[in-house]
């Protein structure tokens, strides 16, 4: 049975503003910073236009549970990202959370590889911080269309974290550009295969676009790597109400990602 | 307290107050606890259509949004009876005790799954205070809204499944003859009606020229069909004798009023619950406020109170 | 220029682009003058209906707002066939002369009615390019959508115009059994189908308990709808192969090409006219620029082009 | 034949701030100030909510055409103008405008009677602007239900306005209040009978509530003077275009508000 943890918070923006092409930093202050997991989300209502009934479902970058601050980033998609833009330090609203099911620890020993493609990043950001707390060696591959889309803070302090890392090795950062403006000419899958070629892991943790994920699951699987991949599906709840989000599962019939994911062990998914 | 008596009666469940929820909007409860109390709130609660046996439901994309409203093509993924009373039972059983009714919805794409499903529910779920019959879900291949589509039709399911239940049997109406359908329900032995479901409508990708969701057409809900909604339920009343519980794009106590003034008993909340999950509460206070407000002692008096 | 085709051939009505109005939202045209050239811009445009005699039309209030919706109870308020005529001929003239098609609208409370504005217009009307027939006005005691509401019906108000007109006909039909009744007018004659009307709805003063509008009832357009007509028209495409023009929501080139994909051949701009009047020669760009983007040569390619 | 001069305008907002209880000055710059005439109204998007899809009309106070700006008065009363009252310096939409027949000149010799009530008073005081030009003397009375909703410096303007004003008496403003916190204690009916008590008028101008406006009217028609009131529907489309404005004749049958309105002669409106 399902229990319902789940429930609905008041937040009070920070700061929003853009870092990068199209892309906004959103900082928040939320009693749901005290709970929330690494790779779970929330659900925010963005105030102003009764025409959009839905919320808006946001992974976030990190959670600072005593300061009750939550950092999200998000990219600028449609018309409800649009107004959230709009959203000014002070302004208040409500969001959803958290929700669903977030990364878990790998179970093998062994170095972790992370895979961002796009705004894929934040949840991948906080699978990462998660990861050096519990002293998880790991490498990680960052990709977008072009070097404007990247956000170089974050890859900046994805290379410097480590909260207690037991390295036998330093950290790779590969930084990839579908149009070679930045790092490596290519797609993650690139970079995760020249990655592959020098070292090996015991778990890869992924979000992106869908084709992404399932190019880099396919690869994981191909080198008997377990992975995780964080999935997205238009929402009409965000937790468990209405199975709006459902994701086809190998085994047949289907998961619930609001629920049962968004991250899932990517073995289970019917690509 | 209210000062006004807002207990009703959606032909034979005692509800402490007219609010209920709209099966497939609600998960079956327990998903809102997080968010109230949901034992001390509800009259009722309608749990998703279930099947005699697991049905997988449709492949994504199932939700797309409009405006103000949203467009599913869920189709009535459920465990089973089995499944489902294995997992809600004891909720549900909880549930009850705390005063909140229990509406187990009955799916089928035949009058024999019709049949079976109750059946199963009748040696399974105890805790059910009465069952509603969905003829009305178009997000299926077969059975679904084809089952409510002429009043014949939905007088034979509702003949079928009659027989096997003493409980109250309210019937879920498709937006469509709900006049005359309503009346072969009544006939063939409805407790209660409750109206809307979903009103069929498409959206096209003109890109991919493809539909935004799995099938071509899916299920409209939300603010968008509320005054559609209130119609419906206002011609029904005038058709029937039954009580009546009135669906369609409720998300405030205003909107719960007109629904009780065009001759609605109960009200469920539906696409409110998933983009304001917290809203319950606040639409019963709203509700029982504009009931005071309306100097009568008892929120019976202002069903069909609506002036011509 | 476009370099794709966009002329299109209504039931004989040649259009120059699939853009026509929907009638009762656009005045005559000539209240839309000052915001861009219509008869430069438009295929078509559809009158108000009007009936053999003047109608007063409902009382006030005949408006209230809706979520992504308005409804309103105007009853046809109209000066009769003279009186249009005497006031709008001349522009409607001029109209037709500058590539703008000119839709007369019949209406009528009974089938004598309706010969009797149709033979009035034959008579006196001779720059209409065609009629519609509106056969689903939900805002009048007598006719309107009663006239159109069985395909028995619909079928019977048809065949008295058909002999009185060689002029090309449309039907506007209710948003109601389309499929079934479009087969019944087609078979009856009928050039074209134009749907939908508005769909019945309600609104209720909670504090009066009276309704918002001037009659219990009354027609709902807008955004809101939009998901629904497109359903409609696809329906009715699939059942008729005479052309239709498609009604609901329209206030995109997306909305218009999810019409035509859906199978409309025309589309009409409704209640957009109203709260955005200068969005004809805007939509008629993005629909243009869709077309392109298709990568067809010819508008007509992409009607009923939605891929199930 | 209706002709359609009536066409959309961009504006741009240049102030918008509260001046009373619940009323908002708004000054606007808009090409819609080059034509619009005392009496007539403009129809304004108020950008934002995509569920609202109807325009906002309002008349105005005052329009400089030269310098292309219009200044409006609005009570905020429900979601659009709470909308409306959110605009800010520097943010632009459309109007539809000039919309519909203003005023027009009292066609007997004599003075005039002004009597605006509540958010009434815009449209009176760009007719007592006229009256002024054309050098019409005129008296006002104007009411609220309480002190906190009169617009103080409009008051004071009607006072001094005087532009070319052949004035053969002192011009009497009558401000009343339903609640007597201010001036007269009474309605606008009390107000102008106590200034028919002491002076001849040859045409009243009304604007505001209807149970108002139908009482002047009243008055003046038993005292023989002329009356134009300015009416208000909810409107489609505020150009003659839906037929939803319907204001009901005593010769029978409808006019619309929008187009042989707002202004119309009392004694035909079958209040
Ligand atoms: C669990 C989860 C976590 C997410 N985390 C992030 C995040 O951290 N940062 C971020 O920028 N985005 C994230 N998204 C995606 C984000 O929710 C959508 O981009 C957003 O809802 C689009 O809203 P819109 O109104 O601006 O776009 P719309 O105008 O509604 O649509 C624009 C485009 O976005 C797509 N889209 C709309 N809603 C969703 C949705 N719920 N999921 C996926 N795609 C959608 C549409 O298909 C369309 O292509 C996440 C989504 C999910 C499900
Ligand atoms: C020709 C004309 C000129 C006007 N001039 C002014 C003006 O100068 N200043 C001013 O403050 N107001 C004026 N109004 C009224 C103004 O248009 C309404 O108050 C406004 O549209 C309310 O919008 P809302 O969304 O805030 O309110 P809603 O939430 O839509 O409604 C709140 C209340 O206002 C009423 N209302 C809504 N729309 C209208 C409407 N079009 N006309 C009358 N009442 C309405 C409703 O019935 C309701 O009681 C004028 C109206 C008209 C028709
Ligand atoms: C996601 C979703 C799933 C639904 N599933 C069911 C269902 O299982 N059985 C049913 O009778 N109605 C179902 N409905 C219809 C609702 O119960 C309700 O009749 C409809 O949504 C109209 O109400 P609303 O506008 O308040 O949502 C579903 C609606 C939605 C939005
Ligand atoms: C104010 C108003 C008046 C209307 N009058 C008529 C009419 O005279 N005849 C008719 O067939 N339809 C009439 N309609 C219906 C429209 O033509 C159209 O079918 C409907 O509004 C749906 O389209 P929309 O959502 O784009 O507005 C009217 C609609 C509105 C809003
Ligand atoms: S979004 Fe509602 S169940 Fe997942
Ligand atoms: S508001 Fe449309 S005709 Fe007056």
């Amino acid at each position: 049975m399902e229990t319902g943890p789940v429930t609905q918070y008041d937040f009070t923006v920070m700061r929003n503003e853009p870092v990068a092409q199209g892309i906004w930093r959103l900082v928040i202050t939320s009693e749901v910073a005290r709970t929330i997991e690494p790779g779970q989300f929330m659900n925010l209502r963005v105030p102003g236009d009764g025409a959009h009934i839905l919320r808006i479902p946001l992974s976030f970058k990190r959670a600072d549970a005593k300061a009750e601050t939550v950092e999200l980033l998000y990219a600028v998609v449609g018309e409800g990202t649009e107004r959230l833009a709009k959203m000014r330090a002070g302004d208040t609203s409500t969001l959803v959370g958290p929700c669903g099911r977030g990364w878990w620890l790998p179970k093998a020993e062994g170095r972790a590889l992370l895979v961002a493609g796009g705004i894929g990043l934040p949840p991948i950001f906080a699978a990462a911080r998660q990861l050096a707390e519990a002293g998880v060696g790991f490498d990680v591959v960052v990709g977008n269309h072009t070097a404007e889309r990247h956000l170089m803070q974050e890859i900046d302090e994805l290379r410097s974290l480590s909260a207690g890392e037991v390295c036998d090795c330093e950290r790779r950062v590969v930084v990839c550009t579908d149009d070679g403006t930045l790092g490596l000419d290519g797609f993650t899958t690139d970079g995760m295969a020249s990655l592959l070629a020098e070292r090996s892991y015991a778990q890869v943790y992924t979000c992106g676009p869908t084709v992404m994920m399932a190019g880099i699951s396919k690869l994981a699987r191909e080198h008997g790597i377990a992975c995780q991949a964080s999935m997205e599906r238009m929402m009409g709840c965000g937790f468990g109400a209405c199975s709006c989000c459902n994701v086809a599962l190998v085994a047949g019939g289907y998961a619930l990602c609001c629920q049962d994911g968004p991250v899932f062990d990517a073995e289970e998914v019917a690509w | 307290m209210s000062t006004v008596n807002m207990a009703v009666n959606l032909g034979g469940i005692q509800m402490r107050n007219p609010l209920n929820t709209a099966s497939g909007t609600y998960g079956n409860g327990v998903q809102f606890e997080g968010f109230y109390d949901v034992g001390a709130t509800l009259g009722a609660i309608t749990c998703k259509g279930v099947a005699a046996e697991p049905w997988n439901g449709n492949p994504a994309p199932r939700l797309t949004e409009l405006p103000s409203a949203m467009m599913n093509s869920v189709g009535l993924q459920n465990p089973g009876v089995h499944g489902f009373v294995e997992r809600y039972g004891a909720y549900l059983t909880g549930l009850r005790e705390r005063g909140c009714q229990v509406i187990c919805q009955i799916a089928g794409h035949s009058l024999d799954e019709y049949r079976c499903a109750t059946e199963l529910y009748e040696e399974l779920a105890p805790f059910a205070s009465g069952f509603e019959v969905n003829i009305s879900c178009p997000n299926i291949a077969a059975g679904g809204a084809a089952m409510g589509a002429t009043p014949q039709a939905a007088a034979e399911v509702m003949a079928a499944v009659r027989p096997l239940t003493s409980r109250p049997v309210v019937v879920k109406m498709a937006p469509h003859d709900v006049a005359e359908i309503g009346r072969a329900l009544e006939a063939a032995g409805a407790d209660a009606l409750s109206l809307i479901n979903t009103i069929p409508g498409m959206a096209i990708d003109i890109n991919t020229r493809k539909s935004r969701v799995c099938r071509p057409t899916a299920g409209v809900s939300g603010p968008a069909i509320h005054a559609i909604a209130v119609r419906m339920v206002w011609e029904c009343a005038q058709a029937v004798k039954i009580p009546l519980c009135g669906i369609g794009g409720v998300a405030s106590g205003a909107d719960a009023a007109e629904m009780i003034l065009a001759g609605a008993t109960a009200v469920a909340i539906g696409t409110a619950n998933l983009y304001d999950p917290a809203c319950a509460p606040r639409i019963l206070a709203e509700l029982e406020a504009w009931a005071e407000s309306q100097g009568v002692s008892d929120i019976n008096e202002l069903i069909g109170a609506f002036e011509c």
